[in-house]
């Protein structure tokens, strides 16, 4: 493990995405979102899963991008998907069934059972404090793929005890809800932030502190998170980014958009 | 048979006050000159259906044209929020807008229910979420023959249906390729529909990937080269990042929204 | 990821005695080859799926492979009668054939409920025909919005799906184009797929109309030129109508079926 | 009208071929089936009505063939098409919703109803006298286009008083049974057969001998017709085949498949 001095050559963020991208398995089937879920899935292409392939839910399926895309259906999707399929067909055929490995999602909230909220914050649903984007493709994602990695910067206001409201089901209340509701797909295995790597207890569901970012504290961990945070017992730490990550991914952060 | 009319003449035809529209359009080929016109010819009391919302309805719905919103994601793509939705849903400014809410699922499979004549689909979708609570379009249905339960949603069946395509033919005949999204089940479901293109050719010659819409599905054609700008047409133009990025600070304020309908959209004419 | 084998050794691992397989092709692009190598392993008590079970399986019906076939038209198109289902079903030879019948609106959509992951399928079909009597498998389903009655049919799960292409590459990634059917549906609704094509190639150059099934949803390909005939492959043959006409002589009697089997089955092998 | 001496030069069958292809109405939209239907339907494509569109359940929509298709599915069909789409898509999208002007059809047996089977006869369904190939497209056609066309050559045992099984609706056993089945297309419009035409009666929905081809007499009708068939008091003649329909219509029989 490289030793941590006191400013390292990266940011947070960029552990952040290196640590998503090194959580794809070589040759998984990804369900790509837009934003940082894409740029790690692009980014584990180029390192450590040249094989993962790219499913967007514009339709296109196998996508191997040479830039960064700035939206879920760039034109380079299409152009160098193995298939271009229809928006109904990738959700009914390629999603629903469960054929998708990995599920990628952000959240604007997120709380300790994995739900995720992107619908809207205080007040109530007529009249909400926030009104945010909705929901998307992320419920059905959350509910189908074996398993989702959830990747968000992490605060107070963003970690949360419960969600003001869930867009997409991560555990629910706990253990048995996902069996009850149905769904078939794994749910959150994986939530990685800015600060470290969360994981759902096996027996609880509850996520729990499992890897600290390099110099990260359990403390700064604590006062970014909305409820008490349980800490694994071999609490780990993220090895940082490498020079070769870090050179692929500011690369590739330089093209979005197909600029170069 | 389709007619292949200028585009004020067919907003006009097609798009009357009241009227359930679905503009679609998946990132790509997106109807922005049917947009403007519609704002143009200041139609009113529309319900706007469409599965991603982003500044194409932010205008529509900051020019007071709708009354309601059927949806499933409403953001600025790659930028972030819609501020003149934000508006209208927590302060009802131009004009209160009521939402129903989706997933990309459930709206994908309501408008392939109506694309198909049926009156509801069925998917594994919502269960456990808070939309299933909020959303009377969402319920649950089980299988005669496992038991299992299930969720339905009824279909989408709107009065025109606005899409951009590439090409038509001059009998009407309309091509479009790339990213096709959700649009022929769009157009299929709807009562009348209108397709922009980038131009009419003598041939539709056969491409990879390529939709063709028959003639005898669609009601207008109009020509709109650029007619999906910001968005793009594969082949024809790329995306505008900047606009998107640019939209963000002219929406943000009621004034420059206003500023900007007046001098980008009713102070020009429909190209074609 | 699909695997590159011999057809031998393909249909040898995935089609096991008991299984319920789906070889489809809508008159273009049916498995032949593949439906012979399973006559040739002596296949037995096979649940055989199929929208229209013609020459391909009369062929296997008259070898003794089948103990039920499920499909929605079984004729020998352009010529007249299958005979060797006839005898199957009318005189129980060889062995006794039970059906599942329904009509192609019905198997068209239980394979989509299959590929969809879905337990049923809901369409407006069968109501008022005497079919939805005699087949389990159709049900009436009322839709929750409009109370409208309509018709569901159980998901097609087959436990092999097979299917003739042109193409694949050397990943397995598999291209067909033409008329490609159902078989899409047929290849995701089930838990193993085999794929014969004309040919490997090192790269799938895209084509108009070409369906795509991308390697991790096949499980095997073996390569079989002209593995289709008598039907055909667009780009590579054509149909040979002779073969269809000739197959009313063949099949009208057992024991010319019966030399037929062994003179052009039993006595050969499979070609790769 | 031309007046018919002993022996024409046209088959009987040529003149119901004939009288198909003039049933059908320029820039209808057409599912055809193989066998007359798709000789019919073809050969107004080349006489009365040049801008029918044709559409196979192969899912070849706009198929304009230069010569006579020999299966629902030949190579030709997909090459001329407009468009070519799945099966699943041609049942869903575009027979289901009722887009479709006129469904044609044949039958095994066909009765006062203008119900059709083509599924068993004789016996019961499990042990039956003979096995035909069944329903395929018909049921669904029959109940969904705007109207249907049936053509079938007449005799006793085909044209029934009751279908041994019905395998496609007509008008089950009357009036107001196509709407209690919740069927949206309009039923049988004529039957067309080698030796005249029957339409239903707008009332009893029984079908009625509305015009006898030339040389044809109402008792030969009756001969070959199953029931007491009604015959209309304003019963009519065909117009015999035109040199230039027979000609045409040879001319297509010769490339059946695509031989030349």
């Amino acid at each position: 493990m490289t030793e941590v001095t006191a400013a390292p050559d990266w940011s947070a963020d960029e552990m952040m995405t290196v640590a998503a991208s090194r959580a794809l398995r070589d040759g998984a089937v990804c369900f790509v979102g837009i934003g940082l879920p894409s740029t790690a899935a692009n980014l584990a292409r180029r390192t450590t899963a040249p094989g993962l392939v790219l499913v967007y839910e514009s339709g296109t399926i196998g996508a191997k991008p040479d830039y960064l895309p700035l939206s879920i259906g760039d034109g380079i999707l299409a152009d160098t998907a193995d298939s271009v399929v229809s928006v109904p067909e990738i959700f009914n055929y390629w999603l629903q069934p469960g054929r998708i490995d990995v599920g990628f999602l952000g959240a604007a909230q997120l709380d300790r059972y994995g739900n995720i909220n992107t619908t809207v914050i205080g007040g109530d649903y007529a009249n909400p404090k926030v009104r945010l984007p909705g929901a998307g493709g992320a419920p059905e994602i959350a509910a189908s793929c074996r398993e989702v990695i959830v990747v968000v910067r992490q605060s107070k206001r963003t970690f949360v005890d419960r969600v003001d409201f869930v867009t997409s089901v991560g555990f629910g209340a706990g253990p048995g809800d996902r069996e009850r509701y149905g769904l078939r797909g794994g749910g959150p295995r994986t939530v990685i932030t800015d600060l470290g790597v969360m994981e759902p207890d096996p027996v609880s569901c509850e996520l729990t502190l499992t890897r600290l970012h390099p110099g990260v504290t359990v403390e700064q961990v604590r006062e970014a998170t909305g409820w008490e945070i349980a800490v694994a017992d071999d609490l780990g730490t993220t090895e940082p980014p490498t020079p070769a990550e870090l050179t692929i991914l500011r690369e590739l952060e330089k093209t979005k958009g197909g600029k170069r | 048979m389709a007619e292949i009319v200028p585009l004020a003449d067919a907003v006009s035809e097609l798009v009357r006050d009241g009227d359930t529209v679905a503009m679609e359009g998946f990132t790509h080929l997106i109807p922005f000159a049917a947009g403007h016109e519609i704002i143009r010819q200041r139609r009113r009391d529309l319900t706007l259906v469409r599965m991603t919302p982003d500044v194409i309805y932010d205008q529509l719905i900051g020019a007071g044209c709708a009354r309601k919103l059927v949806f499933s994601w409403g953001g600025n793509p790659g930028v972030g929020s819609l501020h003149r939705f934000r508006d209208a849903v927590q302060n009802s400014w131009p004009v209160p807008l009521e939402i129903e809410e989706h997933s990309h699922a459930g709206m994908a499979n309501r408008y392939v229910a109506g694309a198909a004549g049926l009156p509801f689909a069925v998917l594994r979708g919502y269960t456990g979420t808070d939309l299933a609570e909020q959303t009377e379009t969402i319920k649950p249905i089980t299988c005669p023959f496992t038991g299992e339960v299930l969720t339905a949603v009824p279909a989408l069946r709107p009065d025109v249906a606005v899409v951009h395509a590439q090409r038509a033919d001059r009998d009407g005949n309309v091509q479009m390729w790339g990213i096709t999204g959700v649009q022929k089940e769009a157009v299929l479901a709807s009562s009348r529909s209108l397709v922009t293109v980038e131009e009419v050719v003598d041939t539709l010659e056969p491409l990879p990937g390529a939709v063709v819409l028959p003639s005898w599905v669609v009601t207008k054609v109009s020509v709109a080269p650029n007619g999906a700008h910001p968005s793009y047409a594969q082949g024809y133009s790329v995306r505008d990042n900047e606009y998107y990025q640019a939209w963000d600070a002219i929406s943000r304020d009621r004034d420059s929204f206003q500023r900007w309908l007046d001098e980008s959209v009713f102070a020009t004419a429909a190209s074609a």
